[in-house]
């Protein structure tokens, strides 16, 4: 690739590939076989394309074009640097991976009517996600993110017949319409203070300090929408759970990214920003950790669940960024390259375990039909390889050592315990996170272990679990992939170093001088051998156990001599979790619908629990009621006889006089 | 020549010790009641006994039945060979190991909780939840601890950090921090390993254990390792207290490779004299032990700023 | 020549169509008389400023884009009306089309006019022309609607004769007149109380007829109430000649020195129109008249936008043509819903998307494009108003603009997604009306034309919306 | 001379403001209505003194259409309507009245912040307009048969015209003729409108018309 071309017009023409993707898909309908296979061949090649562009930027280095069209106002400029590039490789690798599974889990043959336009938007999406990555003016920007987000409206909504699905899709809109306002508000704001449209400045000073923190606050309420931090995140559960699974995969594995590339940048605009900054980005990172895993804990959907742990993930993601702001504000330039590095790693690193973990799920629906955990059980002997994924995606998620989850949260501990000895101020912040993100990691394993357990082991609870089988290869290609992925950056976490080495550059160019590198503050080579020595450990007693060889003879389960063991005994994902979830009822309000058993012989009961979404169900619903009620009364005005129409104009002069003197 | 020396003292006494300790706890627990007890090698037996046996293994379970207790001894291996054995430096020691100490105690709960969960048995199912809520919880406290360490010897890797106090830290302030803490690390290596308070080892009533409930099925070889995998997860949680209880370097190699054997078999002792003296806590209140355990190391983290 | 031409053409047309007897060729004089015009306006807009009628009828640079707007909406919804009234033959088109044409003609004259009096005359007879337009359907409601917009928009427009009156004798003795050019140069000398109370009366009346709150309550009942296509001629058309009367009254006003009287006075009703707006949008169940609240919001916006100055006249001006033509897309595109669902209320119509599919797709980006979403023309210009708003240091102005605009989209989304998405209920009626060439095309079109507007503004458009702008921001 | 007479007019139109909101017999409104309309058509001669012939023109235009033309429709819709009286009224006539009277000294006082011409100092005008303009608004809002509401709005048209007599030199005749034309056509549409109101709810009463409300 020769150094000619510059690296963005690459990305650019990769991002057109693929937004025509879909569109060979809508034009030849009466072939319903044809169009998927050229969606995602075109997808392929585009991706290809822009990971051969972001080659080129390795090498070439940063690159800013302006395309000759004239928007109306503000100019077409897209750019490319450390912190672009390193969010477009999710981007292309999912969007690829998303596209080869959706071939077959949502197929013309099943679906001839919604699929051809589901590939239309998902191209469409990717486009506008790369737009969104590379846009360095406002206005092209906001292009292409109501872009991306009205993609994305268009594939939560992919089966509108089902209400639920309408439901979750407008609240999804509304979430992201409220983002998208904020947005405008913020580049306004920042367009005030600049003086033009330009994207991503480095501010001498933020204006007064009252206008930048309106910009502060604007780009965190903003892109915390997009990105699903926790008071924002209501639109999150419900969308993920109602789309389908590989455009869930997509939606929590890059869409949420795209708000995380939006926070760190908005932290970047002041070369020092005010402490509190840093301070407010932790606590949102820490109570979305803490509050997103215990919800996803209480949670009886297999995609919720998934869905609220990607809340909690991107806690992780915005303490790393936190840690970042507060290192800048102190001018300790360790704090910024290991909180920075430890939240883009950990971007990497969800950007492959939860969608493998959401293709996961589909191929549960695709083969039992339902989502419910507790109707599941027993897929580890009927699914096998898709089981053998979910545990790798487990392990990953939970940031257990051998995989790649683990580097990510190693690098955010160490400028954690780094920050927890920065006397003036720094410590209490560092203090309370460090064991907030250690609750947060066992949580998870609490969480992972309750799907593995109910979902995955024990004998199936339900004929449609009992008759499950793993899909066709199509869908467990991407699947292989993913886990490789995840396998590789775990035991070799040095992989990703160049990028985001310069990734932090990129964020923060003048970093404090006699800064170690990432490499010298972080040991790579030691996880990395640890990792090896683990894994030679395990394969070590496991050849002793063999070398054994002990003759194993089946027989049911003891379970302490109980007679007629029946799969409805096992333990069941409410029962597993009720205890954590009773030691969290002041923030989930559980409901729960027990039977009063009256008289000698109670009749049939039913029990059940239900724990509803704390922001959603109890604040944003009945906030938005109250208000609709009070609109209601409002309304009076239009009662009906054209006297009062008459009379207002009347009052309205009057009062004009009166009040304009 | 002395380092390649430690090196295997460390891994013969991590490989080899680990039994010794519940023979002298469940002796200590006898002499409390006035009875004989078991020889103080009977789990040297029981392993013997186990590895030549054949085990039945349930139709229901997976690899993962067999995978909990390999991950389970290899993990908590590896988490031994982070801890440093008295004065000695740990053969693997790196700035954030203790991360990895953390981590890897978690790695083998998730397996052994899986594979409790894999025969698909209410009681294991029972086991492997309160087995994953509790750790929660004592992993705060574990965290609090290392925080309040950190502050306190300026390093991040988990051999300089302990051999701080061997370095005399100051009295005062710091020397009662250190207090708080090692009585938290204590409460926590309770729970980790299953003694009373926090859950009774020698019960037969399902409904109330944590971990004997867990490895209800498994038998055979796969057992031993389990009994062995406690032990040396017990051995290396009181290496790692000793350090706060027993912060003493003789110069010596000799003699403080047998003051750290004598000092963990002396915390062994303790270990069982609090079993022999209390009960078990009712289950609903073993969170707001481990909470106060969690809240002890807090006022050490307040009292190191000072 | 070119003006009194633009204005005869349509006079001509409603004559020859009056007495042409056949129910089915009388739509096609629609469509003729609508080319005629356009080629006319793209002639007048190329060619020099000429004035004539004795400096009366001149096209400025204010004139020539309203004049612009009429003519590309006219045309659109003419194609879309003879489609339209070939499916509707039970009622006879005699009146209906006449009236339309008279409509362009008087709206042609509104924008070409340098005379306030001439101007009000031409807005009254506009009012009169559309009364029977309302009362197409017959039915009793669209009885009430055309007498409360009959009575309140001439209550309104006598007011703004009244305002007009006050504006000529501001000048106090000096030879007063009425032409845009000796009011503006006399501006300066005018007595202040006059100008005040005249600018206030102008205000009202001519804000009753673009809709503004709370002079706005005859437009839900008519645009709700009238078929899709006059609410496409009204929202587009009429209330933006209403906004050019009120933008020269501004200009003479700013020119008199009293500017920040007036802008006040602007940005107060600007906000509260899109206060009401928003407040009677959410839990709306007929969604044509959530589109009449919709255009109340909107001229909330064009006025907000003036009152703002600066970029924001550029900005309101841009709003005025954006509005326009994605007013025409979602009237018409409602229109075909509601004839396909043979009813307006969201109880009975649901999943227009499967039965009407253009329609629906269009009424769905229709509202995006209505509620500012970027692909789009609106986008860009309420973005210009919120950045002059925070360029002008107004941020509690910015602020609740931005927090109206998300109250409206929830309110209109609730309304508008019910109607487009999920699948038509049992009971739903099922009527023959389908998408049909004549009845499509148009929305494609002027979709494709709000689109362009939002990507990519045609340069010399952006110059004569610039000139436009300066013209009524400097002072002589 | 001239000023006493105009004044007098004026004060004639004030008086028949009082009668409009007193009486609520319809056909004695339309005649009031009309014999205003007749008072307007003179004040232009009275003012101007000298004719000019546009407005003679004017003046002749008004006392026809006003006078006659438009009451004799407005007696057609109520011929055709068969009905007497005005139903009793949102707030009942001697309130209104009494918001009539206090709408007229309202407007005088309101007149007195106007500087006027020196020519025009001491004419009656400003206020007897701004009075009739309410009067004409009263008559909107508070009567109820649809008939009143029209000859509401043809007493504000009055209001406004007598204003239009101050600028009576400089306003073209073309604008004038305007104004009234668009004002017969006005009445002639609310005449064909009173007539399908009639039809379909067999009444003038626009309490009917409320169905369309939020």
């Amino acid at each position: 690739m020769s150094a000619s071309v510059s690296p963005v017009a690459i990305e650019i023409l990769a991002a057109a590939c693929i937004a025509l993707s879909g569109v060979p898909g809508c034009l030849l309908r009466r072939v319903p076989a044809a169009g998927q296979p050229t969606a995602t061949a075109l997808n392929g090649l585009g991706s290809a394309a822009g990971l051969l562009g972001l080659v080129a930027h390795a090498r070439g280095g940063d690159a800013e074009i302006v395309l000759p069209w004239a928007l109306p106002v503000g100019r077409v400029a897209f750019g490319l640097d450390g912190l672009a590039a390193l969010f477009l490789v999710p981007i292309l690798l999912v969007s690829a991976l998303g596209s080869l599974y959706g071939a077959s889990y949502w197929s013309g043959r099943d679906h001839p009517e919604s699929a051809p336009r589901l590939r239309l938007w998902w191209g469409l999406m990717t486009a506008s996600m790369m737009a969104v990555v590379l846009a360095r003016d406002a206005i092209a920007f906001l292009m292409a993110w109501e872009a991306m987000a009205l993609a994305a409206f268009f594939l939560i909504a992919t089966e509108d017949d089902q209400p639920e699905v309408r439901r979750s899709s407008w609240i999804y809109l509304v979430a992201t319409h409220t983002g998208t306002l904020c947005l405008l508000g913020c580049f306004a704001l920042l367009a005030h203070v600049q003086g033009s449209f330009a994207l991503w400045p480095r501010l001498a000073s933020g204006g007064s300090a009252w206008i930048s923190t309106a910009i502060f606050a604007l780009g965190v309420t903003g892109f915390g929408l997009k990105a699903g931090v926790m008071p924002l995140h209501v639109w999150l559960p419900g969308a993920h759970a109602n789309a389908p699974s590989h455009v869930s995969a997509l939606l929590s594995g890059v869409l949420l990214k795209t708000g995380v590339y939006g926070l760190v940048r908005v932290c970047g605009l002041l070369p020092d920003p005010p402490l509190w900054w840093g301070g407010v980005l932790l606590a949102i990172g820490a109570v979305s950790g803490l509050l997103g895993i215990t919800l996803a804990l209480a949670q009886q959907d297999l995609k919720r669940l998934l869905a609220y742990s990607s809340v909690e993930n991107v806690g992780i993601i915005a303490m790393g960024v936190g840690l970042a702001t507060v290192g800048r504000a102190l001018g300790r330039g360790d704090l910024v390259v290991l909180g920075l590095a430890g939240a883009l790693l950990h971007v990497l690193n969800h950007s492959l375990f939860k969608p493998l973990l959401f293709l996961v799920a589909g191929n549960v629906l695709h083969a039992t039909g339902t989502r419910r955990i507790a109707s599941l059980g027993g897929l580890a002997r009927t699914m096998p390889r898709t089981f053998v994924f979910f545990v790798i995606g487990a392990v990953a998620i939970c940031g257990l050592p051998p995989l790649n989850g683990f580097a990510g949260e190693f690098l955010l501990y160490a400028g954690l315990l780094r920050a927890t000895r920065v006397d003036p101020v720094g410590w209490v912040w560092a203090g309370l996170a460090v064991p907030a993100l250690a609750m947060v990691g066992a949580l998870a394993v609490a969480g992972f272990v309750k799907v593995s357990g109910i979902a995955f082991s024990g004998s199936a609870r339900s004929s449609d679990a009992a008759h499950a089988h793993d899909p066709g290869g199509s869908m467990l290609a991407p699947m292989v992939a993913l886990a490789g992925g995840c396998v590789l950056l775990g035991l070799v976490p040095s992989a990703a170093l160049p990028l985001l080495e310069r990734a932090v550059a990129a964020w923060d160019p003048e970093i404090a001088a006699g800064t170690p590198s990432l490499a010298q503050l972080v040991p790579f080579g030691w996880i990395s051998a640890m990792g090896l020595l683990g894994i030679a450990s395990v394969a070590g007693v496991a050849t002793l156990l063999a070398w054994r060889r002990p003759e194993s003879s089946a027989a049911g389960t003891w379970d302490c001599g109980y007679a007629r063991p029946t799969p409805r005994m096992q333990y069941v994902d409410s029962s597993f979790s009720e205890t954590l979830v009773g030691l969290f009822d002041w923030a989930l309000r559980s409901r729960r619908a027990s039977p009063e058993l009256r008289g000698p012989f109670p009749s049939r009961a039913h029990f059940a629990t239900r724990v509803p979404d704390a922001i959603l169900d109890l604040a944003v619903l009945p906030l938005l009621g109250a208000a609709d009620r009070g609109f209601a009364r409002a309304r009076a005005l239009q009662r009906g006889p054209v006297h009062r129409y008459v009379l207002y104009i009347g009052l309205a002069v009057m009062l004009v006089l009166l009040v304009a003197r | 020549m002395t380092g390649t020396l430690n090196l295997l003292a460390h891994v013969a006494l991590l490989l080899v010790l680990p039994p010794l300790l519940l023979g002298v706890i469940n002796k200590t627990k006898a002499w409390f009641a006035g009875r004989r007890g078991p020889p103080l090698l009977q789990l040297y037996y029981d392993l013997v006994r186990l590895f030549r046996k054949d085990m039945v293994v349930s139709t229901t379970t997976t690899w993962v039945f067999r995978a909990g207790p390999v991950i389970g001894v290899s993990a908590v291996f590896l988490a031994g060979l982070l801890v440093p054995f008295g004065p000695f430096d740990a053969p693997i020691a790196f700035p954030g190991d203790l991360v990895l100490f953390a981590y890897l105690l978690g790695l083998a709960r998730f397996f052994t909780a899986s594979a409790a969960l894999d025969t698909g048995s209410a009681f294991e199912g029972m086991g492997a939840a309160r087995e994953v809520s509790f750790a929660s919880l004592a992993e705060v406290a574990l965290f609090m601890a290392f925080v309040v360490l950190v502050r306190l010897s300026g390093a991040l890797s988990l051999s300089p950090m302990l051999h701080a106090p061997i370095a005399g830290i100051a009295g005062g302030l710091p020397a009662a921090a250190l207090l708080l803490v090692a009585v938290a690390l204590f409460v926590v290596l309770l729970a980790e390993n299953a003694r009373i308070p926090i859950d009774d080892p020698n019960t037969h009533l399902e409904l109330t254990m944590i971990h004997e409930v867990m490895v209800l099925d498994h038998s055979g070889p796969l057992f031993g390792l389990v009994l062995y995998g406690a032990a040396v997860k017990l051995f290396v949680l009181a290496a790692l207290l000793l350090h706060l209880v027993l912060p003493v370097a003789l110069g010596n190699p000799l003699l403080d490779w047998a003051l750290f054997v004598a000092g963990v078999l002396a915390l062994a002792v303790v270990v069982g004299v609090v079993e022999s003296v209390m009960a078990r806590l009712r289950l609903s209140h073993v969170p707001s032990l481990l909470i106060a355990a969690g809240v002890l190391c807090a006022f050490g983290f307040f009292f190191t700023l000072a | 020549m070119l003006l009194p031409a633009l204005i005869a053409v349509p006079l001509v047309a409603a004559g020859v169509a009056a007495a042409l007897p056949s129910e089915r060729w009388r739509p096609w004089m629609l469509a003729s008389a609508a080319a005629g015009h356009l080629a006319l306006t793209f002639a007048a807009l190329t060619g020099p400023t000429e004035r004539s009628l004795g400096g009366w009828l001149a096209l400025d640079a204010p004139g020539r884009l309203v004049l612009l707007l009429l003519s590309v909406l006219f045309a659109i919804c003419a194609v879309y009306a003879v489609g339209y009234l070939r499916y509707r033959r039970e009622i006879s088109n005699r009146v209906f089309v006449p009236c339309l044409l008279v409509f362009l003609a008087m709206t042609t004259l509104v924008a070409c006019s340098q005379h306030l009096g001439l101007l009000w005359v031409a807005i009254e007879a506009t009012t009169l022309t559309t009364a029977p337009l309302i009362y197409f359907n017959r039915t009793p409601h669209s009885i009430e609607a055309t007498w409360k917009y009959l009575l309140v928009g001439s209550v309104g427009i006598a007011i703004a004769l009244l305002g007009s009156f006050f504006l000529a004798y501001a000048s106090l003795g000096e030879e007063s007149s009425l032409l845009f050019s000796d009011l503006l140069a006399r501006a300066a000398r005018m007595n202040r109380s006059w100008l005040h109370v005249a600018f206030v009366l102008l205000l009202v009346g001519y804000g009753t007829k673009m809709g503004l709150a709370p002079m706005h309550t005859w437009k839900p009942d008519a645009y709700g109430e009238a078929p899709g296509v006059v609410g496409a001629l009204l929202a587009g058309g009429l209330t933006n000649c209403a906004f050019l009367a009120l933008l020269r009254v501004f200009h003479i006003c700013q020119a008199a020195g009293e500017g920040a009287y007036a802008s006040r006075l602007l940005v107060f009703f600007g906000l509260l129109s899109i206060g009401v707006a928003a407040v009677f949008m959410v839990g709306q169940r007929d969604f044509k008249r959530m589109l009449a609240y919709s255009s109340v919001e909107h001229m909330g916006i064009l006025v907000l936008g003036v009152g703002l100055g600066g970029s924001g006249i550029f900005a309101a001006l841009l709003h005025m043509l954006n509005n326009g033509i994605t007013k025409g897309v979602l009237f018409l595109s409602a229109a075909n819903i509601h004839r396909a669902f043979d009813s307006k209320s969201i109880d009975d119509v649901q999943g227009a998307m499967r039965r009407v599919p253009l329609s629906g797709w269009l009424f769905l980006l229709g509202f995006f494009a209505i509620t500012g979403s970027p692909p789009f023309g609106p986008f860009v210009s309420e973005f210009l108003v919120v950045t002059r708003a925070f360029a002008a240091e107004r941020f509690v102005v910015g602020g609740s603009f931005l927090v109206l605009l998300l109250v409206v989209f929830v309110g209109m989304g609730r309304t508008v997604l019910t109607v487009v998405q999920g699948a038509a209920p049992a009971a739903a009626s099922r009527t023959s009306y389908r998408d049909g060439l004549l009845t499509g095309l148009p929305i494609l079109v002027s979709m494709g034309i709000v689109l362009l507007l939002g990507v990519h503004i045609p340069s010399p458009l952006e110059s004569l919306i610039r000139a436009a702008a300066t013209l009524l921001e400097t002072t002589p | 001379m001239t000023f006493s007479a105009t004044n007098l007019l004026l004060v004639v139109v004030l008086l028949l403001n009082l009668f409009f909101l007193a009486t609520s017999r319809i056909r004695a409104l339309i005649q009031a209505a009309a014999l205003q309309g007749v008072v307007l058509g003179v004040l232009p001669v009275l003012i101007h003194g000298r004719i000019h012939w546009n407005t003679a023109l004017i003046a002749i235009a008004t006392i026809v259409l006003k006078g006659s033309v438009i009451p004799g429709m407005l007696r057609r819709a109520l011929r055709e309507a068969q009905i007497k009286r005005e139903v009793e009224p949102l707030i009942g006539l001697v309130p209104t009245m009494l918001l009539g009277a206090l709408g007229t000294l309202l407007s005088i006082g309101f007149a007195e912040g106007l500087p006027l011409v020196p020519e025009h100092r001491g004419l009656l005008i400003v206020p007897a307009s701004i009075s009739t303009v309410l009067t004409g608004f009263l008559l909107l809002t508070t009567r109820f048969k649809a008939i009143t509401q029209a000859i509401g709005y043809l007493v504000l048209e009055n209001g406004i015209f007598i204003f239009g007599l101050l600028l009576l030199e400089a306003m073209p005749f073309l604008v004038e003729i305007g104004v009234l034309l668009d004002l017969f056509v006005g009445i002639f549409v609310v005449s064909i409108i009173l007539h399908h109101i009639n039809r379909e709810f067999a009444s003038l009463d626009t309490r009917r018309l409320a169905s369309l409300r939020e």
